[in-house]
């Protein structure tokens, strides 16, 4: 039997492999990507909540996360784009002219 | 009768301001007069009181209130009964006479108006402190002379020596002073009041330990002031000052102050024996130890410094073994005959152009037949030679020892009889008889002025004749102190007398033999004694080695090692903890997003456990 | 007369808002007669104060917000009347006393924000209002070092601030948790002292609150081993910095003591009694001893204010009327007289450029009222009787008697070091002879460091003989509030000493 | 059972193409797996009931997104390798090992729930999800959801007009001069 901690635990797996990749990549795009991972990962966590517990409110929350991925997404690769045009990389290493 | 009270305390701070007036315009022979003229007031005013003052006419007021503050009250209050009447007549006469002598004395300092301001203040201070009728009211007058003092020993500030003796002085003082004061503190918890009548009225009624504290607290003070041993050395070195400075501080008034208090507070003391026992026991001590040093000094004002050391002690024993109107009296003849001695020196100072070295002195007589003869005479009365004051009242002081029981300070006094008689006569014949050796220096001696003269003249005739008052001052006195009983036979008594003046008569003759035929040889200065007597028994030596250098050299360590090093620096150091902290933190603020992002993490890491192992109990 | 304390504190604030539409040239005078106006204020304050009131006086109240009981509350009192003259007067003298012409139309500004600042401390009956006060008193201070100072000027203003800074944060934290206590045992807030006093606190919790607030006072006084910053604070301030903050920012810490720790913690107080009067005691001869080894005239003032505070504090841990109205009278005479001082070292520094004694030596024979002037504030310093110092010092002194005569003994010493390093500073600048020709053809003091100078001496001494006007009102405060300590006190012990220290033992 | 299996292949499978996504070098295949894995995602929901979410996940970031990184990545060069200097490894592998332990042991403690209860409750009889998610929507979440409608068009906008010539032109205009290497 699938019990939510099983959803759960897959949630936290899919959370830490998001954060892997927020560490470890330096390519702004797979940044994104990687945001997008840690954003489903909740996602799964919220659905598997609002499951068991009969409770609505948890498919909200999911709804809503992905409307903000979405224009986050929107936004960001627009900025990206600028800046490729701009510098010619999308590495991270480039944006580093608010050193304090 | 009040009016007379205020004349006599007022007159002298008066003339002092308006002296002060004139401090920085050339010589002005009106400052010198006026204030020798307010301080002859302030004389008469006393002569007058001394005539009112009798059983029970004591003028006693309260001016005003000084310090009140919880139960504390102190006034401004000033009682003229037997004991002040006769402080203030001495001060005030001798006073007036140093004044009248200080305007020849000073004729050619430049700040001679500034010298006759500090001398009238020191006048009023005394006055203070002799008429006060409380501790607080004696204590501002013993601070005040303090002060005067170090502005007159310091008054030829240019001078290095006169400007370190006058700051020896006061700090010597001031650790008496402090003694003094815990002595007032502890009589203000016990009692509650500082007024002489109230704290002697109820001392009776304390715990004899209590009483010992106080008594040994203010004894310090006398201590301090009476430049009593281990506190001398300040005197002797006080000589830096002007003459008549010498003269009215440093062997008439100041000095004397110690046994003022302690003969003003006898009702305490007369309840602690003991303590009344080391302070006579220290007194003799005190008269031998500082006749030794005067025998081989060379010093005419440093001889007569010791001498007075002396005398002082002779004081604090008549004092300590409770025979208060003979400490009294000692004083007074005292001030007398050993002002005459420091001005009459002051005259043979200014003759040999402020040399000062009896060696090179000798033969004087010829020049200044009145100063040598006004200075035998002084010489006479302290060796105590009948008629004149000294053997009247140093009599009556080796009396009170033996009739006390006290054979052994006894002993030390008479041998100081001797010792006196010796060195005053050494004096005498070095600087007025022998070789002229001064001619070889080119010093042309010179009399000084005659009204100088005759204004010793005074203090002559009292040094001659104040111990025929013997019995009226006793009488007089021992209306307010308490009588010293006799028990002596007759014929011991007189026996007494004969031993000392033989003793003293004895001294006189051996100095008048021995630098009649030329004095010692000078390889006695190789003698080991010697030596230790003109080093002063290498006390001073011992406080700059003991005290003074360990203290400045503590002082810069405390300085520059533990509040720099230690204190400071810890300070600074937790300053730069932070700072370097700030600055390796600012590594952190790279600008880096893919940092910035990791320490995202750490934060998240440290947060989720934080929250999963620490479980706050509600 | 009902807002008059309100004038006394903006009064210095509007002026100052308006000396910036002031002419360059005219800017000293401004100040001057703002300074002076204030200090006439003051002294109305004081005609129509009533001395034999012991509560507070002029009270005003004004609810700010009333949820958390903050409000605006002024008065004044016994303790705290003279000290607001002594700020009103020392701004003024030191104004009179002025000799930088660089930018000083600001520093002026500054001294009279200043003075807003010392007058609000003394006068807020509201703890917030008063740590205000307490805090903004840092701002212009820190200005006035870091602008005019000498060399290390930076360094020495930095660390004031963030020295006294780092203690009195701690003490808003005291604040807070004594207000939250208040609140959870009334069920009303209210951060008013009045209020506080009536607070009846559990022992433990005293002891807390008393070490918060003590450490800034302690910062501020500055006691052993927290005074390092004083002496570089004066080192490097100018003149005028150095007279207000010896005369008066020290005395913001013995106030906040007199005023806070006292009445507000008697048990905590009673229970650390000790162990402060030893630092206390430390610091005496600790500091007299290192200003005896200083080499700069001003270094050896500031450590002699380190020391002559360390008798301030063993006067209020004496808890008896004598010492506490002692030590309070104390910190107007020292206020006074190291002010003074300070202006003197000012005097002769405007005029060599130099404060190193070893360059001095003779000044006496070019200087003679100089040297008089300085005589005379040295006596006072060194509390010789009849000048304004021996007051405070006597009555401190047999205030701590009671509570322990040997540390009263050991503490006494410290009027044998005043002695000996004060007359050691004396006799290397002022006696001997001329030994640097520089110092041979310095002019005496001119009529403007007089007009300065001359109404200090003669306070010193008018004080000195006369102090029963200043120690009446004092005496009866201070007398009020030991009633009130020993009312509030928990333990049987506290009360006990109490009591005891303010018996004599053998009276009718 | 079904339930079962379905769980443990979409989990491993979800896994393995997050694998990719992080540690691929080429972007490509990244965005390739990550389409991948959100499907997956979408048989997570479907697991559960969530039948909206699941839908929505399915035409929003399968759809839309994967869209929105595909045009994106025209603009860059894909074909090359991602090249990515890592420094402090050792730092970031502590990180990655701490990080996963924790949320792995927060997700599969136990989780106390006996106060939760449901205010919507998923399941009524003879309603839908989609029409229960419509209804909540709706009534309690309409002004976060209005928030969100408008969210969306804001971004909307503002993506067009980020990448768009004119914008680029006035961009361009202002940093002609500029050399490229200065800003890093």
């Amino acid at each position: 039997m699938i019990t939510l901690t099983h959803y759960l635990v897959l949630s936290a797996i899919l959370f830490s492999i998001g954060l892997v990749g927020v560490m470890k990549r330096k390519n702004l795009l797979m940044l994104f990507f990687s945001t997008e991972i840690l954003l489903n990962a909740v996602n799964i966590g919220f659905a598997a909540v609002s499951h068991y517990y009969n409770d609505l409110s948890g498919q909200m929350f999911a709804f809503f996360i992905i409307a903000v991925a979405a224009s986050e997404i929107a936004v960001g690769l627009g900025l990206l784009v600028l800046w490729y045009k701009k510098t010619g990389s999308v590495d991270l290493d480039s944006l580093q002219t608010m050193k304090g | 009768m009040e009016k007379y009270l205020y004349i006599a305390l007022f007159a002298p701070i008066v003339g002092s301001l308006i002296a002060a007036l004139f401090a920085q315009s050339p010589k002005n022979l009106f400052t010198g007069i006026f204030t020798s003229a307010l301080i002859f007031v302030s004389f008469i005013s006393s002569m007058i009181l001394l005539n009112y003052v009798d059983m029970d006419k004591i003028v006693h007021v309260e001016m005003m209130d000084w310090i009140s503050a919880g139960n504390l009250s102190v006034p401004f209050g000033f009682v003229v009964d037997q004991v002040s009447v006769i402080m203030m007549v001495t001060v005030t006469l001798v006073s007036t006479i140093v004044h009248i002598y200080s305007i020849g004395y000073m004729e050619h300092d430049e700040s001679f108006n500034r010298f006759f301001s500090y001398l009238s203040a020191f006048v009023f201070s005394m006055m203070i402190l002799v008429m006060s009728d409380n501790f607080i009211g004696l204590f501002i007058g013993w601070e005040g002379v303090g002060l005067c003092s170090w502005l007159l020993i310091g008054f030829w500030y240019k001078k290095h020596s006169a400007s370190w003796a006058a700051n020896e002085a006061f700090i010597m003082n001031r650790i008496g002073d402090l003694g003094m004061l815990m002595g007032i503190f502890l009589i203000y918890w016990n009692i509650g009041s500082f007024q002489y009548d109230v704290v002697f009225a109820n001392i009776v009624n304390l715990d004899p330990s209590e009483v010992t504290w106080i008594g040994i607290f203010l004894f310090i003070g006398a201590m301090g002031k009476s430049a009593q041993f281990p506190l001398h050395t300040w005197l002797a070195d006080a000589m830096e000052g002007p003459t008549p400075v010498s003269a009215l501080i440093h062997a008439a008034t100041m000095v004397t102050a110690g046994v003022y208090l302690i003969v003003r507070a006898g009702e305490i003391y007369i309840l602690i024996p003991e303590v009344g026992m080391f302070i006579a026991s220290l007194g003799a001590f005190v008269a031998v130890f500082a006749a030794s040093m005067a025998l081989v000094n060379k010093d005419l004002k440093r001889i007569i410094a010791y001498s007075t050391l002396s005398q002082l002690g002779y004081m604090f024993v008549a004092a300590g073994l409770g025979a208060y109107w003979i400490a009294l009296f000692h004083l007074m003849t005292h001030a007398f005959f050993k002002s005459l001695l420091f001005l009459g020196a002051g005259n043979v100072m200014h003759a040999m152009d402020g040399n000062l070295d009896i060696k090179r002195m000798g033969g004087l007589y010829k020049a200044m037949r009145p100063t040598a003869i006004l200075m035998s005479i002084a010489s006479v009365a302290l060796a105590g030679i009948y008629p004149l004051a000294g053997f009247f009242s140093k009599d009556k002081i080796l009396e009170v020892a033996f009739n006390n029981g006290s054979y052994l300070l006894w002993g030390a006094l008479f041998v100081g009889a001797g010792l006196t008689a010796f060195y005053s006569f050494r004096l005498v014949m070095l600087v007025f008889f022998g070789e002229k050796i001064y001619e070889k220096d080119g010093i042309h001696p010179h009399e000084a002025h005659p009204f100088v003269i005759y204004a010793l003249t005074p203090l002559a005739l009292l040094a001659i004749v104040a111990g025929f008052f013997e019995h009226s001052f006793h009488e007089f006195t021992t209306q307010l102190l308490s009588d010293y009983e006799f028990t002596l036979d007759h014929s011991v008594g007189a026996m007494l007398i004969f031993a000392t003046s033989a003793m003293a008569l004895s001294g006189i003759a051996y100095a008048v033999y021995k630098y009649k035929r030329g004095g010692f040889s000078e390889n006695i200065e190789n003698w080991g004694v010697y030596k230790l007597l003109s080093n002063q028994y290498y006390i001073p030596k011992l406080y700059e080695v003991a005290i003074m250098k360990p203290f400045t050299a503590l002082s810069r360590f405390a300085w520059l090692n533990i509040d720099n090093k230690i204190v400071d620096a810890s300070v600074d150091l937790i300053a730069k903890t932070i700072y370097g902290g700030g600055e390796k933190a600012r590594k952190m603020q790279s600008g880096n997003l893919s940092s910035m992002l990791r320490w995202m993490v750490v934060g998240i890491v440290v947060l989720l456990a934080l929250a999963i192992f620490y479980r706050p109990t509600v | 007369m009902d807002h008059i304390l309100s004038l006394i504190i903006f009064f210095p604030l509007v002026a100052g808002i308006f000396g910036f539409l002031v002419n360059k040239d005219s800017i000293r005078v401004y100040g001057i007669t703002v300074a002076a106006l204030e200090f006439f204020l003051t002294l109305a304050l004081w005609v129509s104060f009533d001395g034999n009131i012991a509560g507070f006086q002029f009270v005003e109240h004004v609810t700010v917000i009333s949820h958390f009981g903050m409000s605006y509350h002024l008065g004044v009192d016994g303790i705290s009347l003279f000290l607001v003259i002594l700020s009103t007067f020392m701004t003024m003298v030191a104004l009179i006393g002025l000799s930088i012409k660089k930018d000083a139309k600001n520093l002026i500004i500054s001294v009279l924000y200043l003075e807003m600042t010392m007058v609000g401390v003394f006068l807020s009956l509201d703890v917030i209002l008063f740590y205000l006060f307490w805090e903004f008193s840092l701002v212009p201070m820190l200005y006035i070092i870091g602008a005019w100072g000498s060399d290390k000027r930076i360094y020495a203003a930095i660390k004031f601030f963030l020295y006294t800074f780092a203690g009195s944060v701690l003490m808003l934290v005291g604040i807070l948790y004594m207000g939250y206590l208040y609140h959870a045992t009334t069920g009303v807030w209210s951060f008013s002292i009045p209020d506080w006093q009536l607070l009846v606190l559990p022992f433990n919790t005293q002891l807390w609150l008393f070490g918060a607030f003590f450490l800034a006072f302690a910062i501020k006084v500055p006691m052993f081993p927290f005074h390092t910053w004083l002496p570089y604070a004066h080192g490097q301030a100018p003149t005028i910095g150095s007279v207000i903050l010896a005369a008066v920012l020290l005395k913001m810490g013995t106030y906040g003591m007199v005023r806070f720790l006292l009445p507000l913690f008697p048990d905590a107080t009673i229970y650390f009694l000790m162990p402060i009067a030893i630092v206390a005691i430390i610091m005496v001869i600790y500091a007299a001893m290192v200003a005896y080894a200083q080499e700069d005239m001003k270094q050896v003032i500031a450590y002699s204010s380190i020391s002559h505070m360390g008798i301030i504090i063993l006067g209020t841990f004496a808890i008896n009327a004598e010492g506490i109205t002692g030590s309070i009278f104390l910190m107007i005479s020292h206020g006074i007289v190291s002010g003074g001082l300070f202006m003197l070292v000012g005097c002769i520094y405007d005029r060599r450029h130099t404060k190193n004694m070893s360059e001095f030596g003779g000044l006496a024979i070019s200087m003679p009222t100089f040297a008089t002037i300085y005589g005379i504030m040295l006596m006072a310093s060194v509390g010789l009787p009849l000048t304004i110092g021996f007051v405070g010092e006597f009555l401190s002194l047999i205030g701590f008697y009671k509570v322990s005569w040997i540390m009263t003994l050991i503490a006494g010493t410290g009027i044998i070091l005043g002695a000996i390093y004060m007359l050691t500073l004396y006799k290397r600048s002022f006696f001997g002879e001329i030994t640097n020709e520089k110092n041979r053809g310095l002019k005496d003091l001119n009529g403007r460091e007089l007009v300065a100078l001359v109404p200090l001496v003669a306070l010193v001494v008018i004080l000195g003989i006369y102090p029963k006007p200043i120690l009446t009102p004092i005496d009866a405060s201070v007398k009020k509030m030991i009633v009130l300590m020993e009312k509030k006190a928990v333990t049987q012990k506290a009360k006990d000493f109490i009591i005891k220290v303010n018996t004599i033992k053998g009276g009718e | 059972m079904f339930e079962v299996i379905a769980f443990y292949t979409f989990s491993i499978l979800t896994i393995i193409m997050f694998g990719i996504v992080v540690l691929s070098k080429n972007a490509l295949y990244a965005m390739s797996a990550l389409a991948g894995g959100m499907i997956f995602i979408a048989g997570f929901f479907f697991l559960l009931g969530a039948e909206f979410l699941g839908v929505v996940q399915i035409v929003v970031y399968s759809g839309a997104v994967m869209a929105l990184y595909a045009f994106g990545m025209m603009f860059f060069d894909t074909t090359r390798d991602v090249k990515e200097n890592i420094h402090y490894k050792k730092v970031l592998y502590s990180l990655f090992i701490a990080s996963a332990i924790l949320i792995v042991i927060i997700m599969s403690a136990p989780i106390y729930s006996a106060n939760i209860e449901a205010f919507y409750p998923a399941v009524i009889d003879g309603v839908g999800n989609i029409q229960m998610v419509g209804l909540i929507l709706f009534t309690k979440y309409l002004i976060p959801f209005e928030l969100a409608a408008v969210m969306l068009l804001v971004s909307m906008i503002s993506g067009i007009l980020l990448v768009s010539k004119r914008m680029e032109m006035n961009l361009t205009e202002e940093d002609h001069y500029e050399e490229k290497g200065e800003i890093i």
